[in-house]
């Protein structure tokens, strides 16, 4: 949760004070040392592509951060989908590695959605990210890239994110009569099994 | 009847082609037709498997009997206990009688197959036409249990599979029309033994004895006459016989990859072991198709080395060759018998497999008193023929494991486009060829 | 979603036969959906018009697991998700909590990782082979691909104790030290193979009814499998040179001279031609691995318990069937926050509908052989 | 030049290649298969099989310090150890280790997380049983594997 920490939702633009690392390649190559109980902090992601985005949705962009030579943005929801646009068309990332969602009941903006893109050109990868509540719809990118089909439909399988303008959002890996949304905190691991074994076997518990 | 069996045992010269002319013979012919194709179809079964194991470096079955001799009756009567399924939405009398059609069209077949100049049920002027129709009679029962399934799986295999032996017909009718001109172009067929045929000297014949007979008398095979038209047209008829039993890598009706079983993904048990019977016999009967039209049939090669007279194949005046040959059935039982004896040697000395090495020692002890049966003189003179004509068949069923080990399926398209568009062209083209050729001779 | 006409209920004496399109439900019991995989087909005649992948017949939550183990605990897990390369599934976990951590394996571990792993790609390309030959009618090959990919197992079991599940890799290194003639073995190993894969091929690459069964079956672009992500050799296979071994080098790859085979039409047997080709690159990797593999630990020092810092990574590698992605949320105790796995299987599925529109049933079989999907991981 | 893959299709040479392959295959000693009962495959030393709970081979006091890090790190959470401090020697004594092997799936985490040689994953690999009772107590994962043996 590294927002947590960070917490500041207004993100001034970041002063330019480390070159940021190029790509996730640029992986350290420390020496094996036990993990500082601190652990490494995100630095400010100081590069054309985060800046020019800046200087275009200003403070839609939350934040723009490194995280151990990796790239994330953090955008208002209700920019993302432009972002992501202009992050396919303008900056050659044309490849949706994944979609994926985090979930944080004790916040207020319970669900982070990322996606994870990457550039064939750039050979580069990053993270977009935005938190939305719960209930709160957030965008559906099957149009920009076919691929978050199936990858949407999941999210909305694990934890029922809706995206609008998705073709078919269904079910995927759980039968469509399914109760809840196994991915969220509050779905215990066990509950659904204890429900259906009560209900059918009669016993208290399966375990 | 002793005495008439005698009698067959005893001549040599009075022997008329198609000998089981009256009903006695006819039925007792029958009778060792039928139990001759099962037992067939039984080590058919074995072979199979062992020889694809073996193809595919495993040893298939082991436990049932000796190296799984017994399997196939294990099978048999797995396949007989088991619960016999009619799925609930089928067609109860279609589902019933397909493999009934299917076994009695491929056990028909058998009736003109000649295993000898005087081994066969009967000797049907038009053998090879009865033959191609009634083994064709075949994609009804298949289309039938696609049918009364009422499923989708066999729907689309007995669709593919009519299509399929109908296009291959054509291609196998040609080949075989190829075949029979050559009993008639050459000059020098006689057939003595045909009215008609000896009234009009140099007309072909249809009887399965007679195309032998022409190839006896040409001293030639017919897949070596005109070569290589001869050996095209065998070529175009062996592939399309493949095609015609839906084996590899023509085996679309039942792509088990592609359509669960095919035809037959709906049957179990009894039905389904008719189905295997039914292929097995088809695949032997078009066979003998091939054999007795361009492998010289009972014939045994370089028969002609010794001179013209080699329709029936008589051992005291061929010589060397023909007494050597003579001997080759029971040699190659012999043979049989030594590899068992040589796997009971090398079976692992612990008690659990002393009755699985008395089983192997017993069957090869029964192969050798089979193999020294077949050295008395009269015996031996009687089964050169069905010996020559069965080694030739196992050569193609052979065949059939063979590719069935190493070829990947054509898809349905491609099957029709090598059927229509590369093997009747071909076949017209040999056949067009082969008319000419043998006019100009 | 489209049910089988055989088996709705109220439509009278209405058949699928009244009509000329048919619905063919292929699986989840099917000898050639790999799995439990369900795919509805929209037919006419044997033309499929469309598809419909129904999945998550092998859900097993692994992701909700995550949740509740420990770093290390977890580690088990991923292994069975893509059974068929269970090494690489656990490169990628241990490299993505390595990562969170902060920390690397030393060199020596990386060096066995990477002999492992592409052992194991060498034996998930056989079984892709085996099962895909298999698909199009050629029994023979999967007997010699398994009996190959045996003796590979059988290293696995020597180096690590398990055949499939392997288990081989912890959070910070390797726990197993190569046993005693290990690179011997492997080498043999290595001259062993080579004739084989020939033989394959010699099975396969010039038949006939193997090229027409290929060739321009399941054609798929460049672009459309971007667009749609596919990674791994089907993506190559379409003329992209891409390989995240070399693209972001991890585990040490960028010490290795190996070349990334592509094709040019993005056919099945382009596809087939990558995967054969490939099978020799790793060959040849393992070799220069075995040879220069160093001396030193094979563990990191890192803490008893795993505690990573507050903070979230994505780590990728290259597995046999693509794009292997971890992407893990620490929240500073000693379980994940969140593990999303991102399954290449999983995507390389979704490309299944756009390859075989317009083609036949059978084409189905051989590009879902073709795309070497399993179920494990598709469904997770 | 174009003429050789013509004469190839006709002369079916790609197709008698691969039959080569198969037919040079039915050699016997080409045969991979193990007759398992009969022939048994060799167990790697390293191989994870079923638990074993390892004594001093003098003394047969059992290794096990009752520490508890074996249930600790298996992620099935299948191990239960109970101990009970001995008065006399003031040390935590083992008296009763069970494990449910009905779902272990042998990841060998327990084994690593064992401070002295106690539990070890032997090379047993044959426990199929015709009964369910899966979980193992300590007497009979002291005892070590049976191997099963066939007889007649």
């Amino acid at each position: 949760m590294p927002e947590e920490t960070k917490g500041n939702p207004t993100a001034p633009q970041p002063p330019a004070e480390k070159p940021a690392a190029p790509a996730a390649a640029a992986a350290p190559a420390k020496p094996a040392a036990p993990a500082k109980p601190a652990g490494p902090v995100p630095q400010p992601w100081n590069a054309p592509l985060p800046n020019s985005l800046q200087s275009r949705f200003g403070s839609a962009i939350k934040e723009a951060s490194t995280y151990i030579g990796q790239n994330y943005l953090v955008v208002e929801r209700e920019v993302v989908r432009d972002v992501l646009h202009i992050l396919r068309d303008e900056h050659q990332f044309d490849y949706c590695v994944d979609l994926t969602a985090v979930h944080y009941p004790k916040k207020d903006l319970q669900f982070e959605i990322v996606w994870i893109l990457y550039s064939f050109a750039r050979n580069e990868r990053m993270r977009v990210k935005t938190q939305i509540k719960d209930g709160e719809p957030a965008p559906s990118v099957v149009a920009l890239w076919p691929a978050a089909n199936w990858m949407e439909r999941e999210c909305y399988d694990m934890f029922g994110i809706v995206f609008t303008g998705h073709p078919d959002l269904r079910r995927i890996l759980l039968p469509d009569g399914w109760n809840g949304f196994p991915l969220r905190k509050d779905y215990g691991i066990l509950q659904q099994d204890q429900a259906w074994v009560q209900a059918n076997l009669g016993i208290e518990s399966g375990q | 009847m002793l005495q008439s069996f005698l009698q067959y045992l005893d001549s040599n010269v009075t022997l008329t082609p198609g000998a089981a002319g009256n009903y006695l013979w006819a039925t007792v012919y029958v009778v060792v037709v039928i139990v001759g194709v099962s037992l067939a179809v039984l080590s058919m079964n074995w072979i199979e498997r062992k020889a694809l194991a073996h193809m595919q470096v495993r040893l298939g079955p082991m436990r049932v009997g000796p190296h799984g001799l017994l399997q196939p009756f294990a099978d048999a009567i797995k396949l007989l206990v088991k619960e016999d399924i009619m799925p609930d939405g089928a067609d109860k009398l279609v589902f019933w009688l397909a493999p009934v059609v299917i076994v009695i069209t491929a056990w028909t077949t058998f009736l003109v197959v000649p295993f000898g100049p005087a081994h066969a049920i009967t000797d049907m002027n038009i053998g090879v036409l009865f033959m191609l129709g009634v083994s064709s009679l075949s994609v009804l029962g298949i289309v039938m249990a696609g049918w009364a399934s009422n499923s989708s799986y066999p729907l689309m295999g007995s669709l593919r599979s009519s299509a399929q032996m109908i296009s291959y017909e054509v291609a196998m009718g040609l080949a075989v029309i190829s075949a029979i001109l050559m009993t008639g172009l050459n000059d020098t067929g006689i057939y003595f033994h045909h009215a008609v045929a000896s009234a009009f000297p140099g007309v072909g014949t249809l009887s399965m004895i007679g195309i032998v007979q022409a190839q006896a008398e040409q001293g030639t095979w017919f897949v070596f006459k005109f070569f290589p038209f001869g050996l095209m047209a065998f070529v175009i008829f062996a592939i399309a016989m493949v095609a015609e039993t839906n084996r590899a890598p023509f085996d679309l009706p039942e792509a088990e990859s592609e359509l669960v079983a095919g035809f037959h993904t709906e049957y179990s048990g009894f039905r389904w072991s008719l189905f295997m019977l039914a292929e097995y016999s088809g695949m032997l009967a078009v066979s003998s198709i091939a054999v007795t039209l361009w492998l010289g049939g009972w014939l045994r090669p370089f028969a002609t080395w010794h001179g013209p007279r080699i329709t029936i194949p008589h051992y005291w005046q061929g010589g060397a060759l023909d007494f050597a040959s003579s001997l080759l059935p029971a040699v190659v039982l012999f043979l049989l018998a030594l590899v068992c004896f040589v796997g009971v040697v090398r079976m692992p000395k612990i008690p659990v497999f002393r009755i699985q090495m008395l089983g192997l020692a017993a069957f090869g002890g029964l192969l050798g008193f089979i193999g020294l049966v077949l050295l008395a003189p009269p015996v031996r003179d009687r089964i050169q023929d069905i010996f020559w004509f069965t080694f030739k068949l196992a050569v193609f069923m052979y065949l059939y494991i063979w590719y069935r080990a190493t070829f990947p399926r054509y898809r349905f398209d491609q099957l029709m486009k090598v059927g229509w568009k590369v093997l009747l062209p071909v076949a017209l083209g040999v056949l067009i060829v082969t008319a000419i050729v043998g006019v100009l001779r | 979603m489209t049910q089988p006409a055989s088996t709705s209920p109220n439509t009278g004496d209405r058949t699928f036969l009244d009509s000329t399109e048919m619905v063919l439900n292929m699986g989840p019991q099917h000898p050639s959906t790999h799995g439990v995989l369900r795919v509805i087909l929209k037919l006419d005649g044997e033309k499929v018009l469309g598809t419909e992948c129904v999945i998550g017949y092998l859900h097993r939550g692994v992701e909700k697991i995550a949740e509740n183990r420990t770093y290390a605990m977890f580690t088990p897990y991923v292994d069975r998700m893509d059974y068929v390369a269970s090494v690489s599934n656990g490169l990628g976990y241990c490299l993505a909590i390595e990562k969170l951590l902060n920390t690397e394996a030393p060199l020596r571990a990386q060096y066995i990782r990477v002999i492992m792993t592409e052992l194991n790609r060498l034996a998930s390309h056989m079984v892709w082979l085996g099962t895909h030959a298999l698909d199009i009618g050629a029994m023979t090959p999967l007997f010699y691909t398994f009996r190959d990919r045996e003796e590979i197992l059988k290293i696995f079991e020597k180096y690590c104790g398990a055949r499939l599940t392997t288990h081989a890799f912890r959070i910070g290194g390797c726990i197993y030290e190569a046993y005693e003639g290990m690179e011997q073995e492997i080498l043999k190993y290595c001259d062993f193979l080579e004739p084989k894969i020939d033989e394959y091929e010699q099975l396969l690459t010039t038949n006939r009814i193997w090229l027409e069964r290929t060739k321009g079956v399941g054609v798929i672009n460049g672009e459309d499998c971007i667009a749609l992500g596919v990674t791994g050799p089907v993506l190559r296979a379409s003329g992209v040179k891409w390989d995240l071994r070399k693209a972001q080098p991890y585990s040490s790859y960028e010490k290795f001279d190996f070349e990334i085979p592509t094709g040019p039409n993005g056919d099945t047997y382009d596809r087939y031609m990558v995967r054969i080709a490939e099978m020799r690159q790793s060959v040849r990797i393992i070799r220069q691995a075995v040879a220069g593999l160093p001396e030193g630990p094979i563990m990191a020092k890192i803490p008893k318990v795993l505690k990573p810092p507050v903070g979230e990574v994505y780590v990728s590698i290259e597995a046999p069937k693509g794009e292997l992605g971890y992407f893990v949320v620490s929240d500073g105790t000693t379980q994940p926050y969140r593990v999303r796995v991102r399954p290449p299987s999983f995507v390389n599925l979704q490309a299944l509908d756009k390859m075989v529109r317009g083609q036949l049933v059978a084409d189905v079989v051989a590009v879902i052989g073709t795309l070497d999907i399993v179920l494990g991981e598709v469904d997770r | 030049m174009s003429l050789a893959p013509i004469l190839r299709k006709i002369f079916f040479v790609d197709l008698l290649k691969g039959l080569s392959v198969t037919f040079q295959y039915q050699d016997p000693k080409e045969i991979y298969t193990e007759q398992y009962p009969l022939e048994r495959p060799a167990i790697a030393g390293r191989y994870r099989g079923l638990p074993r709970l390892n004594v001093n081979p003098d003394t047969r006091e059992t290794l096990c310090i009752a520490c508890d890090l074996c249930a600790l790190a298996c992620p099935e959470h299948l191990i239960v150890v109970k101990s009970e401090r001995n008065a006399a020697t003031k040390r935590k004594e083992v008296i009763a280790w069970a494990i449910d092997v009905s779902r272990c799936m042998f990841c060998g985490l327990c084994e690593d997380a064992c401070p002295t040689d106690c539990l070890e994953l032997s090379q047993d690999y044959e426990f199929a049983t015709y009964s369910r009772d899966f979980i193992l107590s300590r007497e009979r994962l002291e005892k070590g594997s049976e191997p099963t043996v066939y007889k007649k």
